[in-house]
């Protein structure tokens, strides 16, 4: 254990705050599922299971300097950069208060410009690129920042993940390039998508470093993020991170995931839960109390509940606006 | 006969021209096991086994480049983009390669490649999961363009395209997939690509249209039958390239053309279908052709209410219908 | 003044708008040492240094998705397609990124990205050197098309397109790159997108057209000036979105009316000019519209009696502009 | 040296047909640019520089069951594959009889399916998704053949490259694919395209066999191509070679590579061409004599005369079939 990694384990602090922001995210995505289940919203696609790696790489990071291009599932990296659980509730029920779109895109099609989480679309992986233009323009400005990049294992088989890679390391580019690797592309396991041992090998064909960490060991994220920044920062150029962990349900709620997935293979993966292992963790080390962890989850409990009603309450954008926005002042006219 | 819904009829075709030649097989996203995000391809590798319906990895230039080298080597390959908004990354494969092959070869080399896609709003899907994508295509020559508007024309039309010896996109509304029903033929029929059909016939409108937009069509023109007015009814089936000689007997008929689309106006089949008819029906309209499109947005938003505003429907068309009968 | 060719022209602009605001830079293949293969970067990598000239790898859909991510970030790039036919691995980035961004995410982010393609033919570069691209991105709403026609139109509109708040696609004819050559104001001169131009006032006959047709439709409309047939000729500039008014005026006034485009006509922009003419001044017209273009084939080959054969020039103008007149 | 190479040294006559294979590549090139020079034909992109990896390598391949995917360098490749000296010229003028496309294409876009050579395109790397088509389909069909696919080192950049290698290694399909390392894309130096060492780091990432060759080495070349030959017809999936060597000329005649490249890095190269060094070595071993070297000469020189002046009186295609051949039975209309 490194010093980096020696100063989390001893801020206890910090610790706690990480586990109740993936605690948050993991109550905020269980709220969305009942909320689809009982016909409230209609589409959930989920961080279970991911919410460690997430939240582990995003504290690690500088939020007001960084540019954070999440995925869909990356409801803890965009709690971290500050969207609030009511910002997430307004963009699953799609209304006009979502900070993200104003209820035009799908649900976790994440971006606001203020937390420096930038707009992402649906065709996986076109934001890898973008985020090596991130990088691109903060190192010509001569900021301190880096650009970090997310995205699903299947995603990595995109030629905009080669092309994003390799233009980023030529040029030395300030990016973290983060694959959470959860074993599926929907229904394809992981043996139809590669035929390589582990994402990160994919970095040596560009010339920059890799590694594989468990994500769910929220200390091994965060040094292995934690690294990746000081490197970039220090113009030794891009580095591919690959998070291992767990899907915990279906690709999303269009999905039965039991058709392709055995019970056993899911239970075993629910025992691997990163956050439940953190919160022994924190027990154990008596970080975390019983009446501490009551309070966290109430607390939480409530901010969803205030948040799922003042989203359920509010309105869709006005059908007047549906042309507003296609050009530069267009709402002008 | 029996009942089936459009992606039955789909599910139908792929699965008799897989059974009648060996050469015929599915590649893509989800296909196999899961048999595909919408079901198209269900059963089919219980039956064919996982060397004819192959799950990809998630590329689709791969999808569709892997798939037009099967296709120049001799092989039937059905590929499917999961969503057609999601086959962009394939456009160079398709524009530059499957398009070009023939021609480039001077008849040397050809592409019998058939790609499917879902397209079309109406399903919550948001900008990217709902776009009408036929317009990207329609201007290259060597591809052509299949958007059938029912089962029983889904399901001809996709063996046709399979059997046929050039590129063919086919794209199939995921609204229609289980809204449309209707007795589809259990024999052979193959339908010709490259032909436009009369899905009703009137005297004093006319209606050009495609895909889903067919139906909705369909569901306008019967309002206004009550009130004496009728309409003909043609539907493009191919979108490029365009059944000219039945545009034009379409327009001439009436004098008075309506045409409608899901997709935004500028640029789409429509404009296309509106220069023929202005090119070769100038002196047989009565009023000018008007064009019934999606607003000029990028794409369909989510919400529901700005989806609604979005989307094509039976009043849309209706109202258009009243007003130029009425001109 | 100066007399500057059209490249000289395109050079020029990017120079300039590099002086003036440190945050534009240019991106591409070969753009650097080498100043682009066809030299329109010439000159920058020495002034402006490597770190606002940016050579890069042979990726496409990288060069337009780096772009795309430091237009977002503030920045304003000017991205380099070497040929435009090699755009096509771009398109899921221009046409899901670029056009989208603003919309998508509400006004909140916005990408004020240029993206200069050379396109057209006529310079013995077989089907993959000589395509006309833009009816591939003229349905798509967020993004703007302009292709000028001459050195000043160049200059002042790729000027414009750099400081376009919204991501530009700039299509330069390679073969009127040293062709074209007129005195091109000093000044900073900005020409408005989205502005047809009249480039010739007449009131028998009118030529809509673009890029370098507009050349040969002026070669075209002089020799029958002789013969007292005068020509109003619109040059589009923006392709898309389009200037309907300019094109309702120019096709109302004479009442006759020949659109031009080097392109194949099916899907072309041609055609939605057409269906807006059609839409608009179907009582004003003489004749019917009529569309002179390429025929429907991929794209040009190679050997240069094929080329010669399917590229636009004044002859075909010419001979199509005397039929109409007199009609 | 193992076995296989070691048949290749000892087959005399395998060597001299190679030789003059390379040597006939090299003087058609060479011819080219004259006539280009002197204004006959438009266009030249040269072979000159990869002549000994493109011909070792097609060697090492089964011409009649094999399909090519050549790149347009790769004159040595389409020359063992069975076109003619007369057909290049053919093709160099845009003929009507030129059997790749009729005088459609620019010349070196190459493709004649009786000779198992897939029809290319200008835009660099889609051939490269094709391959692993033609090799999935000939699995499918149970031939013992492989797909050969070439492209300049620059194409690996392309997102097509990362999908067809990583196609191929997912479903272990018989692919070679042979990069012919130049060391520059048009103008710009390998510096500015990757980061990586070499191209083949790349394969680790595809999990497939990954094998850096001097190109200008014959038995190395053949060696490699050989075992990749073999690996993919036992199903264990294929291979990326990568075959250094150097462009001895500008990237095309219309290219001036010295206002990039300096007189002495275009010195040192000429002095590693492969071909003078085979025909030393060919020397050397006796192989070759001085007498034989003229004969050779002598013939090509006549073949290449004979095919020039064939194809320059030979006819362009008629202007009426300009519209053939765009969709199946065109021409009957
Ligand atoms: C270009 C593109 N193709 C297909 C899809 C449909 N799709 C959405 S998510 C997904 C699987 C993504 O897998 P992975 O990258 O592993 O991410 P995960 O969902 O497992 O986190 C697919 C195929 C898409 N969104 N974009
Ligand atoms: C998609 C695409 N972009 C750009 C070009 C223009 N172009 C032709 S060859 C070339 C360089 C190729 O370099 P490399 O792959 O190393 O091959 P080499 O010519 O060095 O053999 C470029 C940029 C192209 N043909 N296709
Ligand atoms: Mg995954
Ligand atoms: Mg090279």
């Amino acid at each position: 254990m490194d010093n980096e990694q020696n100063k989390l384990v001893e801020n206890h602090e910090l610790l706690l705050e990480m586990y109740r922001e993936m605690l948050r995210a993991r109550r905020i995505d269980e709220r969305m599922w009942i909320l689809n289940r009982s016909g409230q919203i209609p589409f959930v696609v989920s961080c279970q299971g991911q919410e460690v790696s997430q939240v582990a790489a995003a504290f690690a990071l500088d939020k007001d300097q960084d540019y954070a291009l999440p995925y869909y599932r990356d409801l803890g990296v965009v709690l971290h950069f500050g969207m609030t659980t009511k910002e997430l509730m307004l963009q699953a029920y799609g209304k006009a208060d979502d900070p993200n779109s104003g209820g035009r895109q799908m649900p976790n099609h994440f971006g606001q410009k203020k937390n420096r989480i930038v707009t992402g679309s649906s065709p996986v992986t076109t934001q890898v690129p973008h985020a090596a233009g991130f990088a691109l323009a903060s190192k010509m400005e001569k900021k301190q920042a880096v650009s970090f990049v997310t995205m699903g294992e299947g995603s990595t088989n995109q030629g905009d993940f080669h092309e994003g890679l390799n233009y980023a390391a030529v040029q030395k580019l300030p990016v973290i390039f983060m694959v959470e690797n959860n074993k599926y592309a929907i229904s394809v396991p992981l043996n139809k998508q590669i035929a390589c041992a582990k994402i990160s090998d994919r970095a040596l064909g560009y010339g920059m470093e890799g590694i594989t960490v468990d994500g769910d060991d929220p200390f091994a994220v965060y040094k292995a993020v934690d690294e990746a920044r000081k490197r970039a920062l220090h113009h030794e150029g891009p580095t591919l991170i690959e998070t291992v962990s767990n899907r915990l349900t279906g690709h999303s709620s269009d999905d039965n995931h039991l058709m392709y997935r055995t019970e056993e293979e899911l239970d075993e993966a629910k025992e691997k839960d990163g956050i439940i292992q953190f919160k022994e963790y924190l027990k154990e080390q008596q970080i975390l109390t019983d009446e501490k962890e009551t309070e966290m989850e109430a607390e939480i409990k409530q901010e969803i509940n205030e948040a799922t009603e003042y989203a359920e309450n509010a309105s869709y954008a006005d059908v007047t606006t549906l042309a507003h926005y296609v050009y530069s002042q267009e709402e002008a006219k | 006969m029996a009942v089936l819904t459009y992606i039955q009829a789909i599910t139908q075709a792929m699965k008799e021209e897989m059974q009648q030649n060996e050469k015929v097989f599915v590649l893509g996203e989800d296909v196999g096991v899961k048999g595909g995000v919408f079901k198209a391809t269900e059963g089919l590798i219980e039956e064919f086994g996982e060397e004819r319906v192959i799950d990809t990895p998630l590329a689709e230039s791969a999808i569709a480049g892997v798939g037009i080298g099967a296709a120049m080597y001799g092989m039937r390959p059905v590929a499917e983009m999961q969503f057609a908004d999601f086959i962009m990354p394939a456009v160079n494969q398709i524009i530059s390669e499957a398009a070009k092959i023939r021609y480039r070869s001077n008849n040397d080399w050809h592409c019998p490649i058939v790609i499917r896609a879902p397209y079309g709003g109406g399903v919550h899907g948001g900008l990217y999961h709902s776009q009408s994508v036929e317009a990207v295509f329609a201007n290259q020559p060597g591809l052509k363009i299949v958007m059938p508007s029912s089962p029983s024309d889904a399901k001809g039309l996709l063996k046709a395209a399979i059997r046929d010896e050039d590129p063919v996109l086919f794209f199939e509304h995921k609204r229609g997939y289980r809204l449309l029903k209707e007795d589809v033929s259990e024999a052979d029929d193959i339908l010709p690509i490259g032909q436009a059909a009369v899905k009703k016939e009137g005297s004093d409108v006319t209606i050009i249209t495609y895909g889903l937009c067919v139906h909705f069509a369909q569901q306008a023109a019967e309002k206004l039958e009550s009130e004496g007015v009728t309409t003909e009814i043609l539907d493009l089936r191919t979108v490029y390239p365009l059944d000219q000689e039945a545009i034009i007997a379409a327009a001439s008929k009436t004098g008075k053309v309506l045409l409608v689309t899901e997709d935004n106006k500028e640029g789409s089949i429509i404009s296309e279908v509106s220069a023929i008819i202005n090119e070769h029906c100038l002196f047989d309209l009565d009023a000018p052709v008007r064009r019934l499109a999606a607003p000029e947005v990028p794409a369909m938003p989510f919400a529901p209410n700005l989806e609604k505003e979005f989307m094509m429907n039976p009043e849309k068309i209706e109202r258009e219908l009243r007003d130029l009968a009425s001109f």
